[in-house]
């Protein structure tokens, strides 16, 4: 029985990574170094570095891999500027209620992610609620739709329960002792949130800051349906040359060389780790 | 007026009323043990008094400033946390010098007085360890450092040995009270162990259901206790009903007379008889019950006798083995006669 | 201090709820009872009751609704039987491998939902991969894309992590001294799991059923992009009303009736609760 | 051969040996301690035989039948949790009759068998309970009954008594003890606590690293201790160097002379002497040490004294307080004579 259990536990996981994660990996990996062509599908298998050298010297590439870089680097301590209250907030409601609440505060982002979009595009449309807004004020129409502005406000509304998740975990799980033996050696509020609170959460921290820049680094239908046309950002380029150009080489040339900028920040944290 | 008053205190949580308007004094310098069971409310005391508990009512005075309305971090009082309750991401200095860093104290004056209470725990050499890596009683020791370090005129304990083991539990405790003898801050300790708190305290307190039962010094309240709470939750102790008479004491299921040292108030009452106080072999002792002799259980240090002295009563009877087992002949089956002297005999009111 | 820290605590969340949940729910509420206009927004607030006894009555929306009930009660329960077996294994991992497991086991499902969807569609496809298997195992093309079988294998595929995670955090609570006492009174293993593993995840299993049956209720792009076009499900439905006809009052009022399908299980299982 | 038999036992986590090729017999209808710190490996050990730890080698027999290979579900051996493991979701009645509905015994069977346990356990008309509605004395009588309930030839206890508060604790011994003689059941019980371990065992086994120290009688072990560590885990114990020499002992610190009963091997050894057994009033007694009274530590039914003898010692000496505290004369600071009885003087090994 002890082998078994071993055995299902290892297992079970392991075909789910080989399964999800390896296989398509791998896929990515061969069709990298193919040849594109008019087949079904569009390549020839090869072991040329043409696509990669490619993506990593031509401009246009280059650009999109660098402003999706930007992107989640200005959107990722947004998140977490905004998320870091809410999950306190949740982490500090009693335990009964505390469920309760943060289904209550995930349920929005739940269902229906183009009907918010959708929702997003029509308050931000040209003369439309929150152009109404500004020119009521007096400040003049901000005509947000199809800026960075938006861009950037949809992948942060997008991405703020990603943040918010792991620092209410790690929140949750803090010792209030803590906090309360520093008030008690005369810590106010502020010092205390700044000295105790907030270095006890730098594993959520870290946590909600990968689960964020991730999945930015990739994203491509906020940029396509809220941000200016001339955002390149990789994952629109690796879309476009999928499905729009059928050119799966460079696509897949362009997803490889992502994958060390998605897997820095995780050594990163790993090595950081490792050496508290 | 010198030292902590608590005056009619009393902490609510919804409807639950944790502490009723509870009156208490330690005086300056005195190793003051709130003793009780869980749910006795002593540790809501004690987050009242630092600062953790807001009270509905009543108020807390330190050396003749009132306390009740200030935060935490504004009272000169500080806390020995049942958990430590260690910072994990700093070193042991730290740590201890924590407190002082954040009342303005410089770098240096600092580092200064975290060797000194490293030394006063004796952990020298101990400044630059992470937390975690300390043993139990290391980290206590630095917990304790760490509260004394601001030079705190009140100094509360949450059970700081409940996490030792036995062994270190009994050594802990009698470095804790030379510790505490040499600071000569106040120290108010919560426990619920009576050991604990007979070997450690100038005064205890009792606290039962948010009350203040009785508060004496550990022999008076373990030799004469005002209730029978107070006489179960100190020691061991044979419970009788008894009736008191103009002439003395009657016991209710055997109508043998008793005789006390002290006199009580005519009607029904309690007769308290501690274990180790009854003898099995003495034929001078004037208060006399026969019995059978039905079980026994062995301590190692003390032996353990119970009698059946009819009525449905069975007396326990403790005799310390100072001559080792070998010395007790009584077979169980035995008849037996418990004796005791009129000064072992605690009268107590009824229920 | 103290008030200051109750304050926050309810505040944040209400805030919250107000503003995610409250104010579109309301909106759709006041737009439900309105009229149809070509103007904008395309509706005239009224306070009729035509677009609700429509919804209700006519046997399009009806069916839709219907529909959409089904496949949320066919898809459920086989989450629920791939879930369980993944979320034990992790539970069952040991402790310092199960956050790096979990998070192994929901990497696939994090990002890039359309390209996944697009990859299904790839390997469904007429003459795509999976014909190509069934070919060449003699048993035929199978020409999956556009029918049930898709539909229910992208919606399987997309909401099993969300029966996963609430499974796996009621099972890696669980005491597994429950378990040895079991086996200690003389139960043979597969005992163990149906009387002891399975009762006692009850509130997991409840939690994760409601996380996929509420959100597969209202979905729309899987049946748009992988299912038959005859599959007309309530999300679809409403999707249509909304950007397609701009008919904002009937998708409300379709919206509005979902609701108390929405809310059902979520009361069963309270009332299940508390009388436990 | 009849009872538990353990042979040559080995468990490894990993790199670490939890048991170290344990030996130990049980007789049928024994009660029998397993006593030891936390990483004795005790609780492994009642895991191993239950079922739940897989050895690395040797052997387990029950009644002449190798439970070694046997999964758990099959061993005629049940176990009471130390948290109880109660179901939480079956009632009283549910939890008592589940090992036997697995068993294959019938509903009325079952039913009948359950009334009777209930009725052992002091429970009756308990059996619709829910489980979570009872209090901790009543859920660890359940786990009694569930284990008991299939009639086991040995029945395994790991600390079934530490949840519970200290007065509980010490009734609920009592009526362990009883149980175990009226069900006839063999029962291995570990415990950290010596008193239980004392007051309970037929015999008690202590172990250290993964190791028994020694097995006996509770007075052997208390009075006898075949080293130093089994001499201070049960009870306090003084220890001092001597030399044992041809003639007698000699305190390595003083040069007095010592007598004791029974003779040790000529050489370095160690003296033990029990707190309880030394004397500060005893002018008959032979051995006689000179010092000074310095402290006191006061424990109601104890009064604990230390004397500092020289050379850096400092004995620790208790006095029942059978007559009250009053009765204790000697000031602190008093010149004393720390006298005890040849027989107190236990020799051991060295380290």
């Amino acid at each position: 029985m002890f082998l078994t259990t071993r055995f299902v536990v290892l297992a079970v996981p392991a075909l789910w990574l080989v399964l999800f994660l390896g296989v398509p990996l791998a896929i990515v990996g061969v069709i990298a170094f193919a040849i594109p062509a008019d087949t079904v599908p569009p390549f020839q298998l090869a072991a040329r570095l043409d696509n990669l050298v490619l993506v990593l010297t031509d401009p246009y590439y280059r650009d999109a891999l660098l402003g999706s870089v930007v992107v989640a680097s200005i959107t990722t301590p947004i998140c977490l500027l905004l998320g870091y209250p809410m999950a306190l907030g949740l982490a500090r409601a009693p335990a009964r209620w505390r469920n309760a609440l943060l289904l209550a505060t995930m349920l929005p982002f739940w269902t229906g992610f183009l009907m918010r979009i959708n929702a997003w595009i029509g308050l931000l449309r040209d003369d439309g609620p929150i152009d109404a807004i500004g020119l009521w004020l007096g400040l003049g129409a901000p005509r947000l739709l199809y800026t960075d502005t938006a861009l950037y406000l949809g992948i942060v509304y997008t991405y703020l329960p990603f943040m918010v998740l792991p620092l209410f975990t790690s929140l949750s799980r803090r010792d209030v002792a803590l906090e309360e033996a520093a008030a008690d050696l005369g810590a106010p509020p502020w010092s205390v949130f700044l000295r105790v609170t907030v270095p006890l959460s730098l594993p959520g921290i870290a946590a909600g800051c990968m689960l964020v820049f991730i999945p930015v680094i990739g994203e491509y239908v906020i940029p396509e349906l809220l941000g200016p046309p001339s955002a390149s950002l990789v994952g629109r380029v690796v879309w476009g040359e999928f499905f729009g150009n059928r050119d799966w080489p460079t696509a897949a040339a362009l997803a490889l060389v992502v994958l060390p900028i998605l897997l820095a920040p995780l050594a990163a944290v790993r090595l950081w780790r490792e050496r508290a | 007026m010198s030292g902590l008053v608590v005056e009619g205190l009393t902490v609510r949580f919804g409807a639950t009323t944790i502490l009723n308007a509870l009156s208490l004094a330690v005086s300056d310098g005195e190793f003051f043990v709130l003793l009780g069971g869980s749910g006795s409310g002593k540790t809501t005391l004690l987050r009242a008094i630092a600062g953790f508990a807001a009270p509905d009512a009543g108020r807390i005075v330190l050396n003749g400033v009132d306390l009740t309305g200030l935060p935490a971090h504004r009272r000169p009082v500080n806390t020995i946390f049942q958990s430590y309750a260690l910072f994990p991401h700093m070193t042991v200095a730290e740590n201890i010098g924590f407190g002082l860093r954040r009342k303005g104290v410089g770098r240096a004056e600092t580092a200064a007085t975290v060797v000194r209470m490293l030394a006063l725990v004796r952990l020298e050499g101990f400044g630059d360890r992470a937390v975690q890596r300390l043993s139990g009683g290391q980290q206590q020791r630095v917990a304790l450092a760490r509260g004394l370090a601001a030079n705190p005129a009140l100094l509360l304990l949450d059970e700081p040995l409940s996490a030792l083991d036995r062994g270190l539990r009994q050594e802990t405790r009698a470095d804790l009270a030379a510790l505490q003898k040499r600071v000569g801050a106040s120290f108010v300790l919560v426990t619920h162990d009576q050991d604990e708190a007979l070997s450690l305290a100038d005064r205890v307190g009792v606290m039962r259901d948010g009350v203040m039962v009785q508060v004496d010094t550990p022999a008076m309240l373990y030799e004469r206790p005002n209730c029978r709470y107070v006489a179960e939750f100190l020691g061991a102790a044979n419970i009788l009903p008894v009736t008191v008479g103009a002439d003395g004491l009657t016991a209710q299921a055997t109508g043998a007379g008793i005789v006390a040292a002290r006199a009580g108030t005519p009607g029904p009452g309690l007769l308290a008889l501690r274990p180790e106080r009854l003898r099995l072999d003495d034929p001078n002792a004037p208060n006399r019950l026969t019995g059978v002799l039905v079980g026994r259980s062995y301590r190692g240090e003390v032996l353990e006798q119970t009698v059946d002295i009819g009525g449905g009563t069975i007396l326990r009877v403790a005799r310390s083995l100072r001559d080792g087992l070998a010395a007790v002949e009584t077979p169980p089956g035995a008849a037996v006669v418990v004796s005791w002297y009129p000064d072992a005999s605690i009268l107590l009111p009824c229920s």
